[in-house]
């Protein structure tokens, strides 16, 4: 056992933030680093610590290692923790990481090499005896005619994923036999720059098809501790936003199993800290083993909510060689919990990242709500990361309480500067669709396709009058001698600034 | 003293009047009182009904508004009058949406493209986004290359929109 | 049973902005009132309609009865929540609501009336069972021997407390039978101020007593809902600084007597609606009833939490005549949850307001945190309204967890442009003694009156550094020559607007 | 180009140089860069080690500060100076901390007091204040009368130190 005293966050956005608060929360001492573009981001002032550790593009410093553990080393850390991306799966940072004699809050190595990798964690799973949706793993060289006639065993509509991959970056759907060799091709070459890894494999396609994964923690002795199941069907581009715990309309049965097969699977390997094993529910209610991503989620904040757990804790629990306190293996469900994802994305233009200054940024407060948010007013949201700038999380009673609570979340949520996906969910979160959960993975897409353009509504004088306020009072009036409205507010106080000599 | 708003379509204007500021929009009799303006928050008033809005600068002059639970960002009047003549009828200029790296071009100058097909991918966030003709359209220019750096706003591509297959007049 | 659709919340600050998203949460339309005061204030823009109901001072907006209940029928509102303070204890209100034909949601008149009383209170307690401290009410004329004789016999310490009171206002303690003429007029006086009412009586102070309250609601035909118990402790002033739930360190048998008691005196007396008892907890560990307020509380976020309940949603439905679902009365405690008050006040100079305009404003965010705040950035706190700003509330799995999550809550809350007590109450909550639960009402009068004046402590090369910049860079450079720093942010952003014609 | 910081004490001064801004503050050899500054937010650099700030501007040019879970106010150097002046030796001028309404004043001219002793109550967000002598002190001059509206900084009592009962030299 042993007693953690200053860790390294190796990470920006919300999550370094949820971090960093966390272990500041757990008595730790906390060290930040950053890159040349993230000098004003709101994580490196939560830490006790901040060391810059290169330029922008992450490849020269959220990715490289010797910089990560030269950081630890000189700061005096004796543990990093990965977050989620970057280098939170990435093997060879975690040997490095152990090799220098820190703790690494994660799994194995070894861990995240099985696991990491879908072909490998497939056979696992089905050495576990959990199914797996019917796949072909090309050998070496990928040849057109072979492929084509595995996805004609496995059957249209087939899915190219990349074998290192997560997120929906590397996949591909191909609705038939023919565009095979292309999609391939391009899903390759996504998962080489994504990854450094081009490797794919095909994989049976199921419509309308649900995504339900099992939170895990495992203490790399054989033991789980299994907290329940997170729908995260609501998605777009392959990627996750908006997830739920507990699975709304999921029996019983189908959620036991789903938790059984998880704990056999983390019992099995060893596994050691938090971990999710992600499921596909097929609309015939069958499930399959689809992935294990070896790192806390970005939608772990619902699993806190309905379970009354703090996962930092329990990776820092395990990390520390503690294990866990034996009545969590007996903790219950309480009320329902959601979250939204604020992305910098404009969902009109089929959720294309949108880059900008935030010049205003307004989060939602108040009872069952809880924010996770990477970026602040007067932030630049840069081409460098992912776009994902905030997470909105509600909690209630039941489901429709949280989600009453969402809608109104939503509705006080504002950023200006860039597009967001705020008015996207929060339309889509008081549908029908949602509310009877009708939605899977891919109904955002199909949804997207169909809906008419909407129609520009820049004529309401009412919205008229407010931007011809900003375009006219959106600086003091420079002589000072206009009347001045009621209340002084930050831009008359600039006034009361300037006046300084 | 009267500012003219430059709001092109609308033309909203604004006075300064009895120590309050009033706009007056178009098609609206009454004009609107400027209650409370301690930005980013307003607070205006119009036959006799209050609304408040959350107003903050935006690139290029727009304007990001936030009100009853929605938000929307307001272009300056002349740029989109600029946007607008790019338009012409018939005529697609497409530009880079965000910064990003040419990945991708999927056609040449000449070709005939249908409706929603891929043209240029671009690469910008480690995701590829493919950039989609909006009608069927004939390709007339392009204006990058595999491996360019574009900012948003660049032009990319330029269209002609194709004759419809049968027109019924 | 009644569906309300449209609620008018006669309230301001916090707790107009929380009654305001839950309503809309549970789906009501809702109207917000504001004095001319209040035009940039944040729960206006919280309702879907807003009414200007008068000028600044309370007695001509947020006091004044017909303005209102006129806002709610122009407005076809159907009911009427008075929130906290202001009218939300005046029975006359109430009871012009509900002759306006509006539900007032909330007790009866008849209940507010006797239970507001602290002397009718006390009596309906007593002959419910529940002890009371030992007491004097001077009859009509007060007589300075008189109350001398009645304080001898009831014995030194003696409180004088203004009988309509609530808050501290109106409450002094006597040490010597001689001051006691002197003290009784000058919180008769300020009773009369803050009340209308300047009655007050004579009570037995009790030296380091804690101050323990039970949250209950009432159908109004003789059932009970009881929601456990919460500690109110630490005050100044006597007022409530740090709240938590489920009190610390209260033996089981204590806690369970005090939740029957409450009981006891909802269903004797037909109490409709949320309310509180409160009970003074003795040092001896023996417990008296306090006084019934009959409101939700500025404290209810901590029961919210622990019980896992919408206090709103309970007074609505109440309101409604639908009651409270049966299996609210087994619920159970789950974790801890603490709640520190915002206040504009100086700590450093005896909890004096502190009045100004808040140019800048950054509230916690993360797991387990709850910020219910009513000022923004650009707010002006002035002398018109109570000082509270805000309530931030964490919760945990236990106190130790809440504690510390609300200690790092605190470092991250900033607000510029007032004094507050934020920083007072984090060090307070790193105090041994308030984690080993020493703290009684009196503890914080007595650790200031004791503490040396802080040395001031400018000289620091970094702050000095820090002001420097702000006084320098306040501003961005006029010219636009000087090199840029990295990102751009508010102030740079105005450069961009000012471009603008 | 050196703008001298209106620091009173400490003299700080803020140089411009290698395209970054740089703060000199006196006893510390090495000056503090200025990584970034996206007001209120701000990043120091001094001696390897960077420390992050929330600065925000204050009344009667104080400024407002946030660093390490510690909020600070620091006046402006010259208002400083004249508080000092006006507490010179032996000598208190009280002067209304807020915005009220005298409700008592409790001592006369001439009345000598202790240390601690209620001079006059103001009466603030239906608050009775007291204002009391900081030092065992003989009142030379009261400024209000009962009814009094005061504004912060407005002088209320003056007050002269009385000799210590009893120094030791």
């Amino acid at each position: 056992m042993t007693n953690l005293k200053r860790v390294l966050v190796a990470n920006r956005g919300e999550i370094a933030l949820r971090l960093l608060r966390g272990l500041q929360a757990l008595g730790k001492e906390t060290v930040a680093v950053y890159s040349e573009a993230d000098a004003a981001a709101p994580h490196l002032r939560a830490a006790h610590q901040a060391i810059c550790v290169g330029p922008p593009p992450p490849g020269e410093s959220y990715l490289k290692i010797d910089a990560l553990i030269a950081a630890a080393q000189a700061s005096g850390a004796d543990a990093i923790h990965p977050g989620y991306g970057f280098l939170s799966e990435n093997a060879d940072f975690a040997a490095a990481v152990e090799a220098a004699g820190l703790t690494f809050i994660g799994p194995t190595a070894t861990s995240i090499r099985e696991m990491g990798d879908k072909t490998t964690a497939g056979e696992i799973a089905r050495a576990a005896g959990i199914p797996t949706v019917p796949a072909h793993q090309p050998d070496g060289e990928v040849d057109a005619a072979k492929l084509q006639a595995a996805a004609k065993e496995i059957g249209v509509p087939v899915l190219v994923k990349a074998a290192a991959g997560g997120g929906g970056k590397g996949m591909r759907i191909a609705h038939s036999i023919a565009e095979i060799p292309d999609l391939v091709e391009a899903a390759s070459r996504e998962a080489q720059n994504a990854f450094g890894d081009g490797r794919v494999f095909l994989e049976r396609y199921l419509e309308n098809a649900r995504h339900v994964e099992v939170q895990v923690v495992g203490d790399g002795a054989g033991h789980a501790l299994v907290l329940g199941a997170r729908d995260c069907s609501t998605q777009r581009r392959h990627q996750k936003l908006i997830e739920e715990c507990p699975p709304p309309q999921l029996p019983t049965a189908t959620h036991d199993a789903m938790l059984a097969a998880a704990r056999s699977l983390v019992e099995r390997s060893n596994y050691r800290g938090a971990g999710t094993v992600e499921f596909i529910l097929a609309n015939d209610g069958a499930f399959y083993f689809l992935e294990v991503n070896t790192r806390l989620q970005v939608e772990h904040p619902v699993t806190e909510c309905v379970y009354g757990v703090d996962l930092l804790e329990l990776q820092v629990s395990v990390a520390e060689g503690r294990g866990w306190p034996k009545e969590l293996e007996q903790r219950q469900p309480q009320g329902h919990a959601v979250e939204v994802r604020v992305y910098a994305e404009n969902p009109a233009a089929g959720f294309l990242p949108s880059t900008g200054t935030l010049t205003e940024v307004v989060w939602p407060q108040g009872p069952g709500v809880r924010v996770d948010a990477g970026v602040e007013r007067g932030n630049e949201v840069s081409i460098y990361y992912d776009p994902l700038l905030a997470k909105i999380i509600t909690y209630g009673e039941d489901r429709d309480r949280a989600l009453d609570r969402m809608e109104q979340a939503l509705a006080e949520t504002f950023l200006a500067g860039v597009e967001t996906s705020v008015q996207f969910c929060r339309e889509l979160i008081a549908h029908e669709d949602f509310r009877a959960t009708r939605v899977h993975t891919t109904y955002v897409a199909e949804k997207l396709e169909n809906a008419a353009p909407a129609p520009p509504r820049d004529d309401d004088p009412w919205w008229q009058a407010a931007a011809c306020v900003g375009w006219n009072l959106g600086q003091p009036d420079a002589s000072g001698s206009g009347p001045s409205t009621r209340q002084p507010g930050a831009w008359d106080t600039l006034r009361d600034w300037r006046a300084t000599p | 003293m009267t500012t003219p708003s430059p709001t092109g379509r609308t033309k909203a204007t604004m006075q300064q009047r009895d120590g309050s500021y009033w706009v007056s929009a178009p098609g609206v009799e009454e004009p609107f009182r400027v209650v409370a303006w301690t930005p980013p928050r307003l607070l205006l008033e119009h036959a006799g009904e209050v609304r408040a809005f959350t107003v903050a600068p935006g690139a290029d002059g727009a304007v990001w508004l936030h009100h009853d639970g929605e938000t929307r960002c307001i272009a300056k009047p002349d740029r989109r009058g600029a946007a607008g003549a790019a338009a012409h009828e018939g005529h697609d200029d497409l530009s880079a949406p965000m910064p990003g790296k040419v990945l991708e071009v999927l056609v040449a100058e000449g070709d005939t493209v249908e409706a929603g097909q891929r043209l240029v991918v671009i690469e910008a966030m480690k995701m590829e986004n493919p950039l989609r003709a909006p009608h069927h359209s004939i390709v007339t220019k392009i204006h990058v290359g595999v491996g360019d750096a574009v900012a948003p706003g660049d032009s990319i591509i330029e269209l002609d929109q194709a004759p419809a297959e049968a027109s019924a007049d």
